[in-house]
């Protein structure tokens, strides 16, 4: 059982780091934080995976902790994009 | 068991090396000062997983590592923060003020050596 | 198995010489601006109180001070030790920082509107910072203890730098703080090396090892080049003298006089007392060909410079210099206990004389800076008319610089002369002799300058108090008068070292 | 096959690393540092180092990001596009030549470390029963090694007094302005709801973190996290930093470490030392205190230099 | 291999499965927003099968919490963070 579900872990966590993989040579900003997005669920799903295979009921909380962090950096990147360079408004150093 | 976490253990000792050399290399060669507290934070990556190697070697006693590493390396990830929170904040205010992210001097960090 | 480490009495003392600066810290943190003042200098009266008592007790047990923290032995715990060296260093510390203090006070009342702003109050939190880290570089026995105290020194340095808040001081402490990480990282992993292969981080212990693998030599070869870059030793100074000439007056004496001493205090302890005596002899050589190099270089570079204080720095570069040069001169490594040898001794007198010569020049440079608007050596024209304490006192410490009798820079170098000489290091004694002359001819030309006699009076554009010009020349007579010191209580240095003999073997 | 996974997990990591050094699109590299962060995880975790794989989820999945993209943005907007150009290409032969060998050098220490490996594990589970605690790491940190973590406290105050200073001498003593020009909708949204369920786990680390890993620095990176997120959705502003009753808090956490650790010298066996009978609860203590200062320090870190001038 | 064990394994492989489809989607479709649908589609399913799967397992009720937990902070994160970054693609569009 440990082995297998091993196995379904080395699974998921090829499944998302394929996509950001292929995503981050190529593509827009947007999908490279898409990919990351699927690397932060794929990642919890891995550590719920690994922590049945090696009875580590700790790693439950690694997972909670990417899951509940996973939109902060969408947020984070969501703010470098609503202003361009020429914005009047700036932010971090009013006039 | 203790072979099969022996083996895993020195393959994060082995990442852990690689990330200082690609960290190092990052550093010594990237003007844009951004992406070199990047490899800063690459560097430090690298160093952590050294002493996490050497906490997995060092497992015993029902425990899956030797705890003294582990903490070390909780103090020196929040500390790694803390510097590149600074380095961020000086290097917004040296772009603010001067309009450009690089050292303008063309003297670009010597590559460290590991003489002496 | 019989611990490690005994607490011996006053053991404490070491405790409070690295707690009180920080607590107070946190105390000015949190009464706010208006308090920050007095807080900070009722710390640092206690802290020169706990240096002189800390001395005392020294001298009377005739033994290393120890505290074992929480009282959980190494190499689970950490223990802090303080032998003769390390107790020199606190002193100069504390008097260096003492005087810092007042110079601070009385240059920030200068200006009353921003007496309590940002740059004073972040000045004065960050000295504190400052105090804490050096202490506990010069008492702890960890090594992983000890990269918190390189942090703790780069985190309060760093800012320091570029308080003025223009774009170079910017990009001088960035700079500043890219080489300090470099160094700390670089150190860390070489600590956790030693970890690896020892099982333990305890300088001591570590030493007490029978066998050496190649981890030591791998993290030797890590630490030492990672805390060159932090003592700027050439040729990893770049980042200094832009960091070290932009800091306010106040900052850039602690800076040159103490903080970069931090590393070389390491760098010593690493080669001394830790390393097999066969790597401590090669690194010792590469070291002292780096001194060296050090010293004419940056010499060299000093006489071209246009601005005082970036002279001034230079010329930090070039003194830290002799203090590597003394490696094979005490024949580190060599089997032979260097801790009798008067090149020991002069490395100890040059460290000491610097300090207080280094952070006088600096102060001076600062009221200069502050009373004529500007630091261009060639408009300084007859500034010593108009400034003749400030003058006399860039002269007394330019005389220890140089090495010109009497002061304690003369008796120093005069001492590592007559080490090379007796030790057949004919390079180095050239190089000693060379360094000399080199410092005589910058500091000279600033004395040019002051003794001028411009075709009209150079015009103060605000008076300087007495008392401002008084502590740095203080330090200067200090820095002199350390000539007149008989070599008796060098002997002191001496006390506790070496470490290993004490050690218990696991 | 859990080596099998090992393989591809540090072969995922050195490719991210370098993907991130070499690529020339700036905010690709910063989202690929923080997928690197995310399987650095992962990795913590089959190092058996939970505790560690907590804190750099929290840290290097979570603010470091936050930091480095926002950092980006401002830099977008300061700096002229064509003082981002590229000047001639750097050399990257020998510094390539220069890191590769000391990786080199330090693989062969790595698997040259002397077998059996050393450690202080059983040391460290021996000397637990005196503290109370069930968990080594904590104990390690707040016991056997407090003087570190202490320190460390401290060197997070002096950064933020570091960069504090920073600021323009109008506006030093005032708040940072986090919130931005525009504020997406699900921002708001996500600012109401995340923070409850992030202050729950954090308090459900620090009480368990005695035991079981977790513990304070864990605990105060969500907190900061959460504090965050609620200043940049705008719905509460970022404090002046002059304000008192933030002070007190940052600095309480230390200052009541110091205390403790005095008080050892006069009740327990020194400084730092705990009372055997109550080491736990004034560990627990400690830790709630560091929590609230490190979640303070670490938010405010991540806020930058005040840029409001302070209101009296 | 008893029938939890194999209903634990079938849930797990059909999460995996649904991330292999998520990555997928992320490179065939052919616009940003669709890709976002087959990225939310596998956040949703793929984890929520293997917190199916894994309930069984846990040894306490609280482990069995808080793997729901994570399912639904997921999709609280999932779905703020899609739309986002719809959001961003929409607002760059007319520009781009």
């Amino acid at each position: 059982m440990p082995e297998s579900l091993t196995l379904v872990a080395l699974l998921v966590l090829l499944a998302s780091a394929a996509g950001l993989a292929i995503v981050l040579r190529s593509a827009v900003a947007i999908e490279k934080l898409m990919a990351v997005q699927l690397l932060g669920t794929g990642g919890a799903a891995t550590l719920l995976l690994l922590g049945a295979a090696t009875a580590q009921p700790a790693l439950a909380d690694v997972a909670l902790l990417l899951v509940l962090l996973s939109a902060f950096s969408c947020a984070a990147f969501t703010l470098g994009e609503g202003e361009d360079p020429g914005d009047a408004a700036k932010p971090d150093e009013p006039a | 068991m203790s072979a099969l976490a022996l083996t895993s253990a020195s393959l994060f000792g082995l990442c852990g090396a690689a990330l200082v050399g690609i960290g190092l290399f990052g550093i010594v060669t990237n003007p844009d000062l951004l992406r070199r507290i990047i490899g800063f934070n690459i560097l430090g990556a690298g160093i952590f997983l050294v002493f996490g190697a050497v906490a997995r070697r060092g497992a015993a006693m029902g425990l899956g590592g030797d705890p003294v590493p582990q903490a070390m390396v909780i103090t020196g990830i929040v500390v790694a923060f803390a510097a590149t929170a600074l380095a961020v904040a000086l290097l917004r205010r040296l772009a603010s003020l001067t309009g450009s992210a690089t050292f303008d001097a063309a003297t670009p960090a010597p590559p460290p050596r590991s003489d002496a | 198995m019989t611990p490690a480490y005994a607490a011996t009495p006053g053991g404490l003392l070491l405790v409070l010489a690295v707690m009180l600066p920080a607590a107070a810290a946190l105390v000015m943190l949190v009464l706010g601006p208006r308090h920050t003042r007095v807080v900070a200098l009722i710390a640092l009266a206690l802290g020169v109180v706990v240096a002189l008592a800390t001395g005392l007790q020294l001298v009377r047990s005739q033994a290393a001070l120890i505290y074992v923290l929480g009282n959980w032995q190494p190499p689970l715990g950490v223990a802090l030790r303080a032998d003769g060296l390390s107790v020199m260093m606190l002193a100069v510390t504390a008097v260096v920082m003492a005087a810092t203090g007042l110079f601070a006070r009385e240059l920030f009342g200068l200006d009353l509107a921003t007496a309590d702003g940002r740059l004073a109050t972040s000045f004065w939190i960050l000295l504190m910072g400052l105090w804490s880290g050096l202490n506990l570089v010069f008492v702890s026995q960890d090594l992983f203890n000890l990269y918190v105290a390189l942090e703790l020194l780069t985190f309060a340095a760093v800012p320091l730098v570029c308080l003025d808040g223009r774009g170079e001081t910017m990009a001088a402490a960035l700079r500043y703080l890219m080489f300090a990480l470099l160094g700390s990282m670089l150190y860390l992993l070489g600590a956790g090396l030693l970890y690896g292969a020892y099982g333990t981080l305890d300088i001591r212990l570590i030493a007490s090892a029978s066998h050496h693998g190649p981890a030591m030599a791998i993290a030797l070869a890590l630490m030492i080049p990672g805390l060159l870059a932090k003592a700027a030793l050439f040729p990893l100074h770049l980042w200094l003298p832009p960091a070290h000439a932009g800091a306010p007056a106040a900052a850039s004496a602690v800076l040159s006089a103490l903080v970069i001493k931090a590393p070389v205090f390491l760098i010593l302890r690493l080669v001394a007392d830790i390393a097999p005596p066969g790597s401590a002899a090669v690194a010792g050589q590469v070291l002292a060909v780096l001194g060296a190099a050090s010293i004419l270089f940056c010499s060299v570079m000093a006489l071209r410079q246009e601005r005082l204080k970036l002279m001034i720095a230079y010329s930090t570069v070039a003194q830290i210099g002799y203090l590597f040069i003394v490696f094979p001169l005490a024949g580190v490594g060599d089997g032979t206990t260097p801790w009798g040898t008067i090149a020991w001794t002069g490395g100890a007198l040059q460290l000491t004389s610097h300090a207080l010569a280094k952070a006088a020049m600096f102060m001076a440079a600062g009221i200069v800076a502050e009373a004529v608007g500007h630091d261009r050596i060639r408009d300084l024209g007859g500034f010593g008319r108009v400034l003749p304490l400030t003058a006399t006192t860039f002269g007394l410490a330019g005389l220890s610089l140089m090495g010109i009798p009497p002061s304690g820079g003369f008796i120093a170098k005069c001492l590592l002369l007559t080490a090379a000489a007796i030790g057949g290091h004919l390079w180095l004694a050239l190089t000693i002799l060379a360094g000399g002359l080199l410092a005589g001819g910058y500091v000279f030309r600033v004395m040019d300058r002051a003794l001028a006699t411009p075709a009209q009076r150079l015009a103060l554009q605000r008076p300087i108090p007495l008392r401002l010009e008084i502590i740095p020349l203080v330090l200067a007579v200090l820095a002199v008068a350390l000539g007149f010191l008989p070599l008796a209580p060098f002997g002191l240095l001496q006390i506790g070292r070496p470490d290993i003999a004490l050690a218990v073997l696991p | 096959m859990s080596l099998v996974f090992d393989i591809a997990l540090v072969a995922g990591l050195i490719a991210l690393a370098l993907h991130v050094v070499v690529t020339r699109d700036g905010r690709g590299a910063i989202l690929g540092f923080i997928a690197f962060g995310l399987l650095l995880g992962i990795g913590w975790a089959r190092l058996a180092s939970v505790d560690v794989a907590l804190t750099e989820a929290a840290i290097g999945g979570g603010l470091t990001g936050m930091l480095l993209l926002r950092a980006h943005a401002h830099l977008g907007r300061e700096i002229a596009p064509e003082a981002m150009a590229r000047g001639e290409p750097r050399r990257w032969l020998a510094p390539a030549i220069a890191s590769g060998l000391v990786a080199l050098a330090l693989g062969a220490v790595v698997l040259a470390f002397p077998r059996p490996a050393p450690s202080l594990a059983p040391q460290a589970v021996a000397a637990l029963e005196t503290t109370g605690l069930g968990n080594p790491v904590t104990a390690v940190l707040l016991a056997y090694r407090a003087i570190d973590t202490l320190l460390e406290k401290i060197v997070l105050i002096l950064a933020l007094v570091g960069v504090w200073s920073l600021s323009r001498d109008a506006a030093w003593g005032g708040a940072s302005q986090l919130r931005p020009a525009v504020i997406p909708e699900p921002l708001v949204f996500l600012a109401r709801v995340l923070p409850p369920f992030g202050v729950l786990i954090a308090v459900y680390q620090v009480w368990v973190g005695a035991d079981l890993p977790g513990g304070t620095f864990q605990a105060g990176t969500i907190l900061a996290a959460m504090a965050l997120l609620v200043m940049l959705a705008g719905l509460r502003p970022a404090p002046p930093t002059q304000a008192r009753a933030l002070r007190a808090m940052l600095a309480g956490g230390p200052a009541l470490f110091v205390l403790v650790g005095f008080l050892g010298v006069a009740v327990a066996q020194g400084f730092l030392s705990y009372p055997e009978a109550i080491a736990k609860p004034l560990i627990v203590g400690i830790e709630a205190a560091l929590t609230l200062s490190i979640a303070g320090t670490l938010a405010l870190l991540v806020a930058g230099p005040p840029d409001k001038a302070p209101a009296s | 291999m008893g029938l939890t064990e194999a209903f634990t394994l079938v849930c797990v492989v059909a999460g995996a499965i649904l991330f292999l489809a998520g990555t997928l989607g992320l490179l065939r479709f052919p616009d940003t927003l669709s890709r976002l649908h087959a990225l939310s589609k596998a956040d949703n399913l793929g984890l929520g099968l293997i917190v199916l799967g894994l309930l069984p397992l846990q040894a306490s009720l609280m482990g069995g919490v808080k793997l729901v937990c994570i399912w639904l902070l997921a999709q609280l994160s999932a779905a703020t963070a899609t739309q986002l970054i719809a959001g961003i693609a929409a607002r760059r569009k007319p520009g781009a």
